[in-house]
């Protein structure tokens, strides 16, 4: 039994066009130990994905529908009553997102953030949870931890605060670690920095990871297990040096053929997928990608593969041509 | 898939057909409708002359004849309210333009040169203040009490809130990059400003001004009410309330009907503010 | 904060300037002469030749602003043109029954405005949301005139549970202090209950979108801490600004509340002064109401200050 | 150089922050740009890189610096001979989103720089505005539609149009496809690459991403808290870092190969705020090579092999 299983996950938000289904059947396992990353380009549905996994959209107002079923060590979390969630929330799966500076409460310290977290699931006093809170800082990196505990986040820079953002993440010692853009918005200095702290969690606790991102470059180089996402589905999915080498997906040859690298040959044109990424609300019955693809046959506009087995074990895609 | 079912009404569409869900804002959405053409139609309709004196028929309760009933000097109320309502809209939509049109060129120079921000903003600042109600009372009584100076002294109380509302989209505008781009390419400032940002700050400011319209009809009915409005004996709904004052106890239809035409109009012009401010919210979705 | 409360400070001052230059430039404008009014319409030329020197007003106009400006610095309101009583006497007197019906209103209009703009916010998208919407549309579209003679009919005229009419002092009895000031202070406060419903509604609504709530809510938080706790500490500033506002709101309509409830206050001084054109009057009674909205800002930046460490520490914002 | 069309020299610009503190936002750059050839500032944030372009362009004013075009003095340019180099210097921003006003047809946006600067009449505007737009890859029957009905991609060809319009000689690109998704990148990219072909513009390529600007550029400037630390010919920079900063960077890259797993060099703590410059090499508190002299003087940046250019003490002549 793997620590985290998605099954056939789809989750719709309730529109002023009716309910719109923005991820459509996800499944994926994470192994304790294990580096996962969801590789997509915007609205692809990869933030939706981790965030219906924590269940971090509002459902008092019956604004979003969840289907399929979210085990985490067998037990079903996307069912259990929203108060119960809580509870496994921060503590057994947490979560960093992009924007450090909009995620962090602007009225309350960094330390108080902390102890919060510290406090809700532990049993600890207030000043064990300073303590332990300064303990974690330090652990992220932070220098001058026991003077930085008491910062408001604005007072710290970007690094310092996506540094804090972990640090919160990891109060509770969850078991799996929800990792949302964590570098996009940093500066490559500060982006290497940060991923090899997220890599030494994986290395070191044995922290389940999932790691969403729209940089190929950063999966490339710390990840081993990759799914590929397009409007809601996932349209490939294996190993990192596989997929990267031999990608079968024509939407997974296109995005890593279209994006540059410093041995790219600067006179011949970029490959380019054609068109642009269809809207949610437009995705037909057929192969979502079929109006870019430049293999879509009359089938693909009709019906819509399953992500199945082709090539190396492991390795699934969800594409006619390997049927 | 049912994502595909609507997908060709436009958002604006949808966001009506949702504010159209609410019931009770939709009655009272249309009985303003009503009431309104009535007013506009107010000469046509009515069966009397808002000025006639019958001392015979003072005060009279409602009936076939006097639907609303008669006032103290035997007017016939109906009459009288159409009249009052056409007066309101007048007065109110006249002080929503001026305050709004000369609110907008301030705020847009405000908001685009730092010098004349401070000096306009502390200016508007000073000016507010001093509570609404009480700035137009004040300059009625200095301007003299007349229906013209009633929209002048309005105007000029509302000008420092729509100076602010433009201001405030301005600065937000300005840091667009379109108006970056536009000066990049060599464009003078009365282009960037008129062409450019004022379109753009447009929409909040218009929905401001409903509700400027409806609140100075508020003002003009309170202001009439103490009699430092709309000079008698012409017809506005304040003047009509404040006049029955005196009978008020004894004549209920004096202040009943007025009163809750006011309100219904008032009302309206407020759904009509909302119902803007959510057509014109960038279109999310 | 030190800093930034000098600033406000500095530009509080500035608008009492401005609004000192507004108010004499008002009357100055108006063409009326207080002389004449002073004496009544039938004192000969030659007599209000010696009012006007008596009163200085001969003198060019920005040596009368400095006057006028240093009788103020000294209390000095003035004399009023009708009545034999100096302004600022006038004024203290009139104006702690318009102070109680303004707090009371206030009371009023916060302990229903906020508890009921956080309800809209928390239950968005259900029945009890929408009703609450409504009753603040509608709440907002009654002029306060009316909903008072309403009041008044009802509760003092058919139930006769409240005097008709009158302001008893606290010192003749609380009992018959709050009740004389009930009803005027409902058909003040209720409107100002519904602004601050609505604004308390989306500023809760902002703040419960972000990102920070969202993070609240991912390391365990329940939904009961992160709605009093999280949001509504980031959603104070909005707040405390209409509310702030909505009091100086009250002091302005209360010249027709307290018409109709026959409460002398400022806003009846104001309205007799009105058709006596008594500008010495009117004048102080707005300066007051000014001075009140001033200090009554500082005091709300003071508490923003308080409120948000990104204007307390770093002085940004 | 011969074909220099464009070049700053010493160009400075200082922001103040509050009354006494000075940021030395750009600081003594200097570069040249030739006919039909790509320039990149690459930097991380706060380098300084999207204000040398605006300053060059005279968007935001220099404080100091010389600004020559076709070696006459762009400081020195007033009325019509700005507007005139206001029109053969063009500008693309980051931001597809916010850089078209939303509130105006996609014709009209790309007209609007012919109007201004009054050039042909409105059937050879249209005219013209159909071609480009055509050039750029917009549909005929798109013509009349409003920004927000276009990706991010197709509004920053848009963005490229309304550039191209005035057939200018140099067009700034400021961080033109970082905000685009990745597929969408490389369209752009290719577009930038074949409209320099087409009409011989000059790019200055303002951009984060070393993969993006070793694709598309000649020659690379590497900035660091205002200043240029390294300059070269694309190929040669890569090949051959010469600076510890650029070196740092390099490594930092992530790339899209799983092959390319290099040997990291990680920088350590945060680039210093720009209103805390360090004494001497401004890189020195970061470098590992940092010795007393990087503290004493600032290392000028000198010529080591033909257009290589480097500012560090410690690289050996």
């Amino acid at each position: 039994m793997s620590l985290l299983e998605v099954k056939n996950l789809k989750t719709s938000f309730k529109t002023l066009r009716g309910m719109v289904t923005a991820i459509d059947g996800v499944s994926f396992n994470v192994d304790k130990d294990e580096m996962v990353a969801i590789i997509g380009e915007s609205g692809c549905g990869k933030s939706v994905t981790s965030q219906s996994i924590m269940r971090l959209y509002p459902e008092t107002d019956q604004s979003v529908e969840y289907e399929g079923e979210v085990l985490f060590n067998g037990e079903d979390i996307l069912h259990i009553p929203f108060k119960e969630m809580a509870k496994h929330r921060g503590n057994d799966i947490a979560m960093i997102f992009q924007d450090a500076l909009a995620s962090l409460n602007p009225v309350f310290t960094v330390g108080d953030q902390i102890i919060e977290a510290l406090r809700i699931h532990k049993k600890i006093t207030k000043k064990e949870a300073r303590e332990e809170a300064i303990k974690l800082l330090e652990q992220t990196g932070i220098p001058d931890a026991a003077k930085r505990v008491d910062a408001y986040p604005h007072e710290l820079s970007g690094g310092m605060r996506q540094r804090a953002m972990i640090a919160l993440a990891l109060s509770c010692r969850p078991q799996i670690l929800i990792a949302d853009e964590p570098t996009t918005a940093l500066d490559v200095t500060i982006q290497a920095q940060i991923m090899e702290m997220i890599v030494n969690l994986n290395k070191e606790y044995g922290m389940g990871i999932i790691l969403i991102t729209h940089d190929l470059g950063v999966v490339a180089q710390h990840c081993k297990r990759a799914m590929v996402m397009y409007l809601g589905q996932i349209v490939e999915e294996g190993d990192v040096e596989t997929m990267f080498k031999h990608p079968m997906h024509p939407y997974t040859k296109g995005l890593i053929k279209s994006v540059p690298t410093t041995k790219t040959d600067k006179d011949k044109p970029l490959y380019t997928i054609n068109g642009v990424v269809p809207k949610l609300s437009e995705a037909g019955d057929g192969c979502r990608f079929c109006d870019r693809c430049e293999h879509a046959t009359e089938r693909c506009f009709h019906e819509c593969p399953s992500l199945k087995a082709a090539g190396e074990e492991g390795h699934n895609v969800r594409c006619f041509l390997y049927e | 898939m049912k994502n595909k079912i609507t997908k060709e009404h436009s958002h604006k569409y949808l966001v009506f057909k949702k504010l159209c869900s609410n019931k009770l804002l939709l009655i009272f959405g249309i009985l303003t409708i009503v009431i309104v053409i009535a007013g506009i139609l107010a000469p046509v309709v009515s069966p009397y002359s808002p000025y006639d004196m019958q001392t015979s028929l003072r005060l009279k309760a409602p009936s076939a004849a006097h639907w609303f009933g008669t006032d103290t000097y035997g007017r016939d109320v109906l009459t009288r309210i159409l009249y009052g309502i056409r007066m309101s809209l007048v007065v109110g939509i006249l002080t929503a333009v001026i305050s709004t049109v000369i609110g907008i060129i301030l705020g847009l120079l405000a908001g685009y040169f730092n010098f004349l921000d401070t000096i306009i903003m502390r200016i508007s600042e000073a000016m507010s203040t001093i509570p609404v109600f009480l700035m137009a009372i004040t300059l009625m009584t200095i301007l003299g009490i007349s229906t013209k100076n009633v929209i002048i002294s309005m105007s000029i109380v509302y000008i420092p809130l729509v100076v602010t509302v433009t201001r405030g989209v301005a600065l937000q505008v300005r840091e667009q990059t379109y108006i970056e781009a536009i000066r990049s390419i060599g464009a003078k400032w009365p282009r960037i400003l008129f062409r450019h940002m004022m379109p753009n700050v447009l929409s909040p400011v218009i929905v401001q001004a409903t509700y400027i319209f409806a609140s100075s009809m508020l003002v003009e009915a309170a202001l009439s009410f103490l009699s430092c409005g709309i000079p008698l004996p012409a017809p506005s709904l304040g003047n009509i309330l404040s006049e029955a004052r005196t009978v008020i106890f004894s004549s209920w239809w004096l202040v009943t009907f007025p009163g809750i035409c006011l309100i219904i109009v008032i009302l309206g012009i407020n759904i009509l503010g909302d119902a803007l401010r959510d057509l014109m919210d960038p279109l999310s979705n | 904060m030190a800093k930034y409360m000098g600033k406000r400070f500095l530009f509080t001052i500035l608008t009492l300037i401005l609004v000192t230059i507004f108010l004499f430039l008002l009357t100055h404008v108006s063409g009326a002469d207080p002389a004449k009014i002073m004496l009544g319409t039938n004192a000969t030329p030659e007599a209000v030749e010696a009012m006007r020197a008596k009163l200085g007003l001969d003198r060019p106009w920005y040596v009368q602003y400095f006057s006028w400006i240093s009788d103020l610095l000294h209390g000095d309101l003035g004399t009023s043109y009708y009545r034999d009583e100096k302004v600022s006497d006038l004024l203290v007197k009139y104006f702690k029954p318009t102070l109680a019906l303004a707090i009371y209103s206030e009371l009023i209009a916060i302990i229903i405005g906020v508890p009921m703009g956080i309800m809209q916010a928390k239950n968005k998208g259900k029945a009890s949301s929408v009703i609450i919407s409504t009753i603040t549309l509608i709440g907002l579209s009654i002029p306060g005139f009316l909903l008072g003679l309403f009041l008044m009919f009802f509760f003092s005229v058919k139930i006769k549970i409240f005097p008709v009419s009158g302001y008893k002092a606290i010192t003749e009895g609380f009992g018959e202090h709050i009740k004389s000031l009930v009803l005027p202070s409902l058909a003040l406060g209720l409107s100002q209950a519904a602004l601050i419903t609505r604004t308390t509604n989306s500023a809760m609504l902002e703040v419960l979108n972000s990102e920070y709530i969202k993070t609240a809510r991912a390391k365990g938080v329940n939904e009961k801490t992160i709605l009093w706790k999280h949001a509504l500490r980031n959603a104070m500033i909005p707040i405390i600004t209409v509310c702030g506002q909505s009091f100086a709101v009250l002091f302005g309509g209360a010249v027709v509340i307290e018409t109709i409830f026959n409460i002398s206050g400022l806003g009846t001084l104001v309205y007799n002064s009105i058709s006596n054109r008594d500008y010495s009057i009117i004048q102080g009674a707005v300066l007051v109401i000014a001075l009140v909205y001033v200090v009554i800002n500082l005091l709300v930046d003071v508490l923003y200050g308080i409120e948000d460490p990104r204007i307390r520490v770093g002085g940004k914002k | 150089m011969e074909d220099t069309i464009f070049s700053v020299k010493n160009l400075t610009k200082e922001f103040y922050s509050g009354r006494k503190k000075i940021i030395k936002a750009v600081n003594n750059v200097s570069f040249e740009l030739r006919e039909k050839e790509t320039y990149s500032l690459v930097g991380e944030s706060g380098c300084g890189k999207s204000t040398t372009g605006r300053a060059a362009l005279r968007l935001i004013e220099p404080t100091s610096g010389e600004i020559m075009y076709h070696g006459r003095d762009a400081m020195k340019f007033k009325g019509k001979e700005m507007l005139d180099f206001r029109r053969r210097m063009q500008m693309v921003f980051q931001d597809p989103y916010s850089s078209l006003n939303p509130r105006m047809t996609i014709d009209k946006i790309v007209e609007e720089p012919l109007i201004i600067h009054k050039l042909g009449n409105k059937a050879e505007r249209e005219a013209k505005v159909a071609e480009i737009l055509s050039k750029v890859g917009i549909r005929r029957d798109q013509f009349k539609r409003y920004p927000h009905e276009f990706s991010g991609g197709q509004k920053q060809r848009i963005s490229m149009a309304r550039a191209l319009i005035l057939n200018p000689e140099i067009i700034v690109c400021d961080e033109p496809v970082s905000a685009l998704d990745v597929s969408i990148q490389a369209q752009v990219l290719n577009l930038l690459k074949k409209l320099q072909d087409d009409y011989n513009v000059s790019y200055l390529f303002i951009s984060h991403d070393m993969s993006v600007v070793k694709y598309i550029s000649d020659r690379i400037g590497v900035m660091y808290l205002g200043n240029i630390v390294e300059e070269a010919d694309a190929e040669d920079l890569f090949a051959n870092p010469l600076h510890p900063y650029t070196q740092a960077l390099l490594s930092a890259v992530p790339e899209a190969d799983p092959d390319i797993r290099k040997e990291r060099i990680t920088l350590h703590g945060e680039i210093p705020s720009p209103l805390n410059v360090p004494s001497g090499c401004p890189f020195r508190t970061r470098c590992r090579y940092a010795t007393e002299e990087c503290a004493m003087s600032k290392p000028e940046l000198r010529t080591v092999d033909g257009s290589h250019r480097v500012a560090c003490h410690n690289y050996n002549k």
